[in-house]
């Protein structure tokens, strides 16, 4: 906790101040009765799954809630919220107070420049001219230190680097040099380093004397910004009050779920979610190390128009193991993962699988073979489908697509499978766009265990989901390796998920795995240069 | 002879030709009638006028020679002789002419002071240089090329006199000289190569062209220095009236109309039935009707082959089919019967009901007689397996849609006592097509040419031999001979009396042999905005001037 | 595509395969038969939807015009179609060199306008029914076979595929199971969308008197002959017309319904 | 890729596609039975005369072997030289020269009228509650399925025959483009409309509108700054295939309307079936098609350099 912000903004009055705040879609709450104040130079954290009407409050303080609003009291800034109309609103909004939005593509239009887009801010607020306005512009993304800013304010959002994107977006929510900034998600789905850029460039917000509104589905994200937790839930916030209290010491049962479900430093195995208890390490984990590899690559070439996305890239996965692969997004893991799985030929290199030739292979030869590695991709939905019901995948895969009918022979199979994954059987007839997010990796999870593999191969199996419930997948595949002793090839971005999934870990960047050691030793004492700096990105709860 | 007469022939020989009613119907439900008497002329003003018929490809109606040529040419070019009231022919360019004892002789002396529009003056040479441009294959002359026929040599005897050599006596040269398709044009236009005269001919009319924007409109400007071949003192101005004419071309009927009830156009053409019936019913709009001369409307039994080579078969066809109820229903009473082979303005024409009323039950016994007794799945008569059946190619730009409904009610009726008639509906290309291959049984052919020489052209066998246009006008393929002569003696007789006899006979014969079945006349409506003053004048085919028309302020 | 649509759909969709096929379960009467006395007569108790030059019943020839027009309509996607199943797939199998080879030919085919593609067809053929067909089918194959392609392009590098090899699948089964089924379905769509868009470019070619012949009860050669006498017979182009409108209205409904999009024909 | 490579490579393609045009009316040509020069002439019965025929015969090299002929005929196409037309005895680049311009300016006209109706409509649709939304699409559904020689005749018969407000023929004035540019551009606009509403609900709902509003946008400035682009990108895309229907309307139009123009003259020239005009007019439709798609390819770039909302 930083001492400023204590020192800071303590006597002074909130800017924002909001008590029983409601806003209802038809007849639908959305959020009910919220209260809490926001001061200069502190930080304010909404934490909640999705649905928990986090955002919903959050653009309740600007008016664009788009729901009917009632509350006892909505000052912000000094202006009534609830008298204003929307012309008025307009005045507030970018102005005095900001909003950061979650998916850097999405939040800049993809058709305009970066700089007009930023401009258009100046454009509302005051009459500035043509000429101010670029200045203006330039200069917010320099403060947000982008590389040649007058290059990229000419260019246009996708062909900007993820970096640079949420660089440009800060810099759109600063421009109007507003005294609250609201933070909506804006580090969700970001790989570490860009994470540890938003929270740093918050952290300076708030320095400079600004209030935030944070908001995010992770405590950990929160933790070493937030001056104040709000934990929201079904649009109720169930607990309140200072950080330190509330990580150290919460007191509703909730925060205690999604503070468990928190996986940095938890220990393998150990379960992050309330579900059933931990087996114990079983034989077939203790014995892997010492059995021959379930997977192993050998100096992995690729190279796309002469950019090397994989180079000489070689690592072992024992059978019963889990090999984390770790680095930013770019770094050439997903393309790693397509060779392994033979769905890309690489230009050099060969991948074995039960100590067999699995790639480069003739399709027809190393058909069998496939069965033995099963893949599980970050968004389940794209890779089914989409006019098969969640039994007919499964019927599907346990036939080996001879047939999808789950009332067929397969019936009682597909039943244990979801089983297995923790799902009603009776979703079996659903369609999978008609499963939550959680149901849905579950279903692909289970799809990859019909051919009763030998590893895994995960590629951001969780990156998509809310804490809580990557806490339960997690889980799930942890049961899984105990039980049948799968092997996997853990694919992610979030260090802290691979630091509790991973016997061993493989950090990659720039196509090469420039380290590669056991998770305790990567992450108790890093050897090389870029894995101290992914570390020192890596929020942490514990 | 005065012009102004000539421009009230049409209510007097309607009155002669029993269509009067017709003709006082469309002017008296104009607010002025359609002579030029009602009014004091005023000059100036430019009529648009709206022609249904396809643009043609040639201004100079000496290529091929179709009716839409002549209702354009006859505001810039001008014929030798012309029809007075009586339907006598009168010379008009020309001043006298006389023929030989032989009759193979024939002399024409042109009138004085008349000049081209090209500056250049009518003279002797002119008649030579025409027809023998009439006679060139490259002109690819059809009409024209048949009237004059019979004409070996044209010899200039001097400034105004011409003498032409004919083959054979020809009695209806005058008749054939005085259709626009005959008409003079400037020898020194005629040199010029045919595209640049098929864009702009030069004649001695009262307009001439001032420009062709092709598919939009043919640009007609007043002759200033027109000298009406016949002086007309009730004229105020020897010079046509309007400033000019923009003939334009729409071939939508219905858009046609529109046009003109908003004021859009003065006068449209091939007026649509129902839109002049209703112009009729107390519209402002002015009617004129000019009957084609020649021939009548009518269908042809191609009786050189199965089916119609039998005269009976041919009988029970026409008695088949019930005209006249069509015609009510679809013409509303703006077309009549006609039993004659020739169009209503032709003074020789005969014509005889009794053959052509409409008696299925005789048609059916007709059939059976013929021995077409067997009846197929689809109620179609046949005989030995072969299905009664014609086949019937329609011209979709000479039948006006009434004309192609009224086709479908034959086909409907001529079903019930068994015939199968395929209407095959052509664009004129594949209709000659058609033709030339003889793959008809039926056919509409109308042909318009002046007096009853037509009927040479259209029964005599000799026409059953395709001219260099590869077409032939005996679509009925009536080989005759005693026909033939009939037709070649009436040609050639100098005794009027004589002539009519014969041609009377000669129809006679075609009538009772049951090759034709007459409809109409040649229909040749016009409907006209009420500003519009003086219609009525036409030409030797009916085709209507506009020298005594003008605009009323 | 909600419940009741769905219903409606079928329904409009076997209402118009009846008419089709068995008009005479729907009006009794001939649509040839004449009766000139009874010309003109405007739409009334008589004549529902009044009667044309020649007295022939206007509700019972738009009736039976269905299954003319329809039968048009319907050969003539078909012909599109297929002529597009195949060039699309081969165009999204093929290798680059013959994807773009067939890839021009489509654009060629495409760079003349529907209904000059027509008429420049007929040039050669002369009119009639089956030119009419041949040429509109021609004219929509290049929209189809552009869509196919893109459709299989898509499909061939989606991971539904990928996640299916990973599971050991065959081509053949890849094919079978996957690929062709949900290529299917948007062409489902875009063939009704086409239906109806077929419908009236072959009734314009009637209309142009290139199509099908008087007097049968073609709606396109209905409404040429209703145009002549506009100004006094207004029902004889207004009811072929809206069938026509009615049926590619609809044809468009159920299209989008089933996931079509305007843009593709 | 450089704008130089796009240029050369859109040239390259053009002539490829202009080539296979030529060639498969070369061999349409062929496919007439008969004697090929009495079809150029004009078919049986166009009375063409033993010389005509020769001439054609010397013209189209029909006596050399088919390869021969086919280069001659490439070879004029390539010096820009149709023929003359036996119908209208005129060289078809003239009646080329005078049609052209009329057709496209009509379907220019058009075009822009349709893209403001549908505009206009997208903009209503946003505001309309569902029952509006319900009927506004019909409406545009309807449109799109109103043929144009119908919708031409019902527009003459309101507007002119009964109210007599606006020409039913082209007579050179603004007035007398009213209804053909309406009757084109009705059933387009009801396509375009389709396409633009999807697209413009997907970009008003998405986040940078949010983003935008979040900045202080007005709801206003957000349709005009983001919405429209977004919209009419897709409508965009289909520019070439609007206006190529726009052309095969134009036929139907230049008939009713008695305009002068490309469509009105290739249904003349089928009808008489004269060939070289036939051939003229398809290669410059095509040519035209290829230009405006050139065009739209070009104004695509501008507003979306990276392909990002295709």
């Amino acid at each position: 906790m930083s001492i400023e912000s204590q020192s800071s903004g303590q006597e002074r009055a909130p800017l924002i101040t909001v008590s029983n705040l409601s806003v209802s879609f038809g007849c639908t709450v959305a959020v009910q009765d919220v209260s809490f104040t926001l001061s200069p130079g502190r930080a304010l954290a909404l934490v909640g799954e999705s649905g928990s009407g986090k955002s919903v409050t959050a653009r309740s303080l600007l008016g664009l809630s788009g729901g009917t609003v009632t509350a006892d009291t909505l000052q912000v800034c000094g202006r009534d919220g609830l008298a204003l109309r929307d012309r008025q609103w307009q005045g507030i909004r970018g102005n005095a107070v900001s909003m950061i939005l979650q998916d850097a593509l999405m939040a800049l239009d993809p058709l305009r420049p970066v700089g007009r887009e930023i401009g258009d801010a100046l454009k509302v607020h005051g009459s500035y001219s043509r000429a101010e306005r670029r200045a203006r512009v330039i200069d917010a993304l320099k403060r947000v230190h982008l590389p040649d800013p007058e290059l990229r304010a000419r260019q246009r959002s996708t062909e900007l680097s993820g970096g640079m994107r949420q660089r440009a977006l800060i810099a759109q929510a600063l421009i109007g040099d507003p005294q609250v900034v609201i933070a909506d998600e804006a580090t969700t789905a970001l790989d570490s380093k860009l994470t540890a850029l938003v929270l740093q460039q918050l952290r300076q917000l708030k320095e400079q004397g600004r209030a935030v509104l944070m908001i995010s589905h992770d405590l950990a994200q929160v933790a070493n910004l937030a001056d104040e937790i709000a934990v929201m839930r079904r649009g109720k916030i169930v607990e309140h009050g200072p950080a330190a209290g509330v990580l150290e010491d919460p007191q509703h049962e909730y925060t205690r779920t999604l503070l468990r479900a928190v996986p940095s430093g938890v220990p393998r195995f150990v379960p992050l979610s309330a579900s059933p208890a931990p087996a114990a390490p079983t034989a077939v984990a203790a014995d892997a190390a010492d059995s021959a590899p379930a997977l192993r690559a050998q100096n992995l070439s690729m190279s796309f128009g002469g950019r090397r996305a994989v180079d000489s890239v070689s690592f072992e996965l024992p059978s019963g193991t889990t090999l984390g692969l770790v680095g930013e997004s770019g770094s050439g893991k997903t393309t790693t993962a397509r060779i392994v799985l033979g769905l890309q030929k690489p230009d050099s290199g060969q991948v074995q699988l039960l100590g067999q030739e699995f790639a480069p292979r003739k399709e027809s030869q190393r058909r069998e073979l496939r069965r033995a590695m099963g893949a599980i991709y970050q968004n389940p939905l794209g890779s089914f489908d989409p006019r098969y019901t969640a039994g007919q995948l499964l019927a599907d895969a346990l036939s080996k697509g001879k047939s999808k009918r789950a009332a067929g022979g397969y019936r009682d199979e597909v039943a244990q499978l979801l089983e297995q994954v923790e799902l009603d059987p009776a979703l079996a007839s659903r369609n999978p766009r008609e499963l939550s997010g959680g149901q849905r990796q579950r279903l692909a999870i289970a799809r990859a265990l019909a051919p009763q593999p030998a590893v895994l191969v995960l590629d951001e199996p969780v990156s998509a989901l809310d804490v809580s419930i990557q806490a339960t997948v997690l889980d799930l595949l942890d049961r899984i390796q105990q039980e049948t002793g799968t092997s996997y090839l853990f694919i992610s971005h979030d260090l802290s998920v691979i630091e509790h999934m991973s016997d061993r870990v493989a950090v990659m960047t720039r196509g090469r795995i420039v380290e590669q050691a056991d998770t305790a030793q990567i992450f108790g004492d890093p050897q090389h240069e870029y894995t101290k700096s992914l570390l020192s990105a890596m929020p942490r709860l514990r | 002879m005065q012009r102004n007469q000539r421009a009230r022939r049409l209510l007097s020989s309607a009155a002669a030709f029993g269509i009067a009613s017709i003709v006082l119907a469309g002017c008296s439900s104009s607010s002025g009638t359609g002579s030029a008497q009602d009014a004091t002329p005023v000059s100036g003003g430019t009529l648009v006028y709206a022609s249904g018929d396809a643009e043609p490809s040639c201004l100079d109606p000496h290529v091929g020679g179709n009716y839409p040529q002549a209702l354009v040419a006859s505001q810039y070019l001008e014929s030798l002789f012309t029809k007075d009231s009586e339907g006598k022919i009168i010379p008009w360019l020309a001043e006298s002419t006389e023929v030989s004892e032989d009759g193979l002789t024939r002399t024409i002396t042109l009138r004085e002071g008349i000049t081209f529009t090209d500056g250049s003056e009518l003279t002797a040479q002119a008649i030579k240089a025409n027809i023998e441009h009439l006679q060139d294959p490259n002109t690819a002359s059809s009409t024209g090329y048949l009237a004059v026929g019979k004409v070996d040599q044209v010899k200039v005897l001097d400034e105004r006199t011409a003498e032409l050599k004919l083959s054979a006596p020809d009695n209806a040269l005058l008749e054939s000289l005085s259709m626009p398709w005959t008409a003079i044009q400037s020898p020194a236009a005629l040199e010029r190569d045919q595209a640049t005269n098929c864009a702009a001919p030069v004649g001695t009319g009262p307009f001439k062209v001032q420009s062709w924007e092709h598919q939009q409109a043919v640009n007609l400007v007043r002759n200033e220095n027109y000298v009406p071949p016949v002086a007309d003192p009730s004229r105020t101005q020897p010079t046509a009236y309007l400033d000019g004419i923009t003939w334009r071309f729409i071939p939508e009927a219905a858009t046609r109309y529109a046009a003109l009830a908003s004021g859009e156009v003065d006068v449209i053409d091939n007026a649509q039935p129902d839109t002049i019936a209703s112009a009729a019913q107390g519209g402002t709009l002015g009617h004129l009707d000019a009957p084609r001369p020649g021939a009548s409307n009518r269908l042809e039994l191609n009786s050189s082959k199965a089916p119609f080579n039998d005269a009976k078969v041919r009988e029970a066809f026409i008695r088949s089919v019930d005209v006249n109820a069509g015609i009510t229903s679809l013409f509303f009473d703006t077309a009549k019967r006609s039993y004659s082979l020739l169009s209503s303005v032709e003074p020789l024409g005969i014509s005889d009901e009794a053959l052509f009323t409409a008696d299925p039950a005789k048609a059916n016994s007709l059939l059976d007689q013929a021995g077409w007794t067997e009846r197929d799945a689809d109620g179609y008569r046949a005989k030995d397996g072969k299905r009664l059946s014609v086949t019937f190619p329609v011209s979709t730009n000479q039948s006006v849609p009434a004309e192609q409904s009224l086709f479908e009610q034959f086909q409907a009726s001529a079903k019930a006592v068994g015939f199968e008639v395929k209407i095959e509906l052509l664009d004129l290309s594949s209709w000659y097509g058609a033709l030339a291959e003889h793959d008809y049984d039926l056919v509409s052919a109308p042909y318009t040419k002046v007096g009853p020489s037509v009927l040479r052209i259209l029964y005599h066998s000799d026409s059953t031999v395709p001219a260099p246009s590869g077409y032939f006008a005996n679509n009925a393929q009536v080989k005759n001979p005693a026909l033939d002569k009939l037709l070649t003696e009436a040609e050639q007789t100098d005794d009027e009396a004589q002539r009519a006899q014969l041609y009377a006979q000669a129809q006679k014969i075609v009538l009772e042999g049951y090759y034709v079945l007459p409809l109409y006349d040649q229909q040749n409506h016009f409907l006209y905005g009420a500003q519009v003053k003086g219609m009525g004048a036409t030409t030797s085919v009916s085709s209507p001037i506009y020298t005594d028309v003008f605009l009323a302020k | 595509m909600s419940r009741l649509s769905k219903i409606l759909a079928w329904l409009f969709i076997a209402f118009w395969a009846l008419t089709a096929l068995a008009p005479a379960l729907i009006t009794p009467g001939d649509p040839l038969a004449i009766n000139p006395a009874q010309a003109f007569q405007a739409p009334g108790a008589g004549h529902v939807f009044g009667t044309d030059e020649s007295g022939r019943d206007i509700y019972t020839r738009v009736i039976h015009g269905a299954g003319d027009s329809l039968f048009i309509g319907l050969a003539a996607t078909a012909v599109g179609m297929g002529l597009a199943i195949v060039l699309g797939t081969l165009a999204a199998m093929a290798p680059r060199w013959l994807d773009g080879i067939i890839l021009r030919v489509l654009e060629a085919l495409y760079s003349i306008p529907s209904l000059l593609l027509a008429l420049l067809i007929i040039a050669f053929t002369g009119p009639g029914v089956g030119p009419a067909i041949i040429a509109v089918g021609l004219s929509t194959a290049p929209g189809y076979a552009r869509l196919v392609r893109s459709q299989i392009r898509t499909l061939k590098n989606s991971e539904m595929l990928e996640a299916a090899t990973v599971l050991g699948r065959g081509t053949w089964l890849k094919v079978r199971n996957h690929l062709v089924p949900n290529a299917l379905k948007p062409l489902l769509a875009l063939v009704t969308l086409g239906v109806g868009q077929a419908v009236i470019w072959a009734a314009a070619l009637s209309f142009l008197g290139l199509g099908t012949p008087p007097p049968a009860p073609e709606w396109g050669a209905m409404l040429s002959a209703g145009r002549t006498y506009l100004h006094l017979a207004w029902w004889m182009s207004l009811f072929p017309g809206l069938a026509i409108v009615v049926v590619a209205a609809g044809a468009t409904l159920i299209g989008r319904a089933l996931g079509g999009k305007a843009r593709t024909i | 890729m450089g704008t130089l490579g796009w240029a050369a490579r859109k040239l390259g393609g053009a002539l490829v596609v202009l080539w296979l045009v030529a060639t498969a009316i070369f061999i349409g040509i062929r496919l007439i039975p008969g004697d090929p020069a009495e079809a150029i002439m004009g078919g049986p019965g166009s009375q063409a005369s033993a010389q005509a025929l020769a001439a054609a015969r010397a013209e189209f090299g029909l006596d050399q072997p088919a390869a021969v002929q086919y280069l001659m005929f490439l070879g004029k196409l390539a010096r820009l030289d149709f023929g003359t037309s036996y119908a209208l005895k005129r060289p078809v680049t003239d009646v080329m020269a005078e049609v052209l311009p009329k057709t496209i300016i009509l379907a220019l006209l058009a075009l822009a009228a349709a893209w403001a109706l549908a505009l206009l409509f997208a903009a209503l649709a946003m505001r309309a509650n569902r029952f509006g939304a319900w009927l506004g699409g019909m409406v545009e559904i309807v449109a799109a399925a109103v043929p144009h020689f119908w919708l031409g005749a019902v527009l003459i018969m309101v507007f002119s025959s009964a109210l007599g407000w606006l020409p039913a023929v082209d007579n050179g004035t603004a007035a007398g483009l009213v209804l053909p540019v309406l009757t084109l551009a009705l059933p387009l606009a009801g396509f375009l409309t389709q396409l633009m509403r999807d697209s413009l609900a997907t970009a008003m709902s998405s986040q940078f509108a949010l983003a935008a509003r979040a900045r202080g946008e007005s709801r206003l400035a957000v349709f005009w700054r983001h919405g429209l682009r977004h919209a009419s990108l897709p409508a965009l895309n289909l520019t070439g295939w609007a206006f190529s229907s726009l052309l095969s309307g134009a036929v139907v139009v230049e008939v009713i309307f008695a305009r002068p123009g490309l469509g009105r003259s290739l249904l003349s020239a089928v009808l008489a079936r004269d060939i070289p005009m036939v051939t003229g007019l398809a290669l410059f439709s095509a040519l035209v098609y290829i230009l405006v798609m050139a065009l739209t390819d070009a104004v695509q770039r501008a507003i979306d350099p990276a392909g990002a909302a295709s």
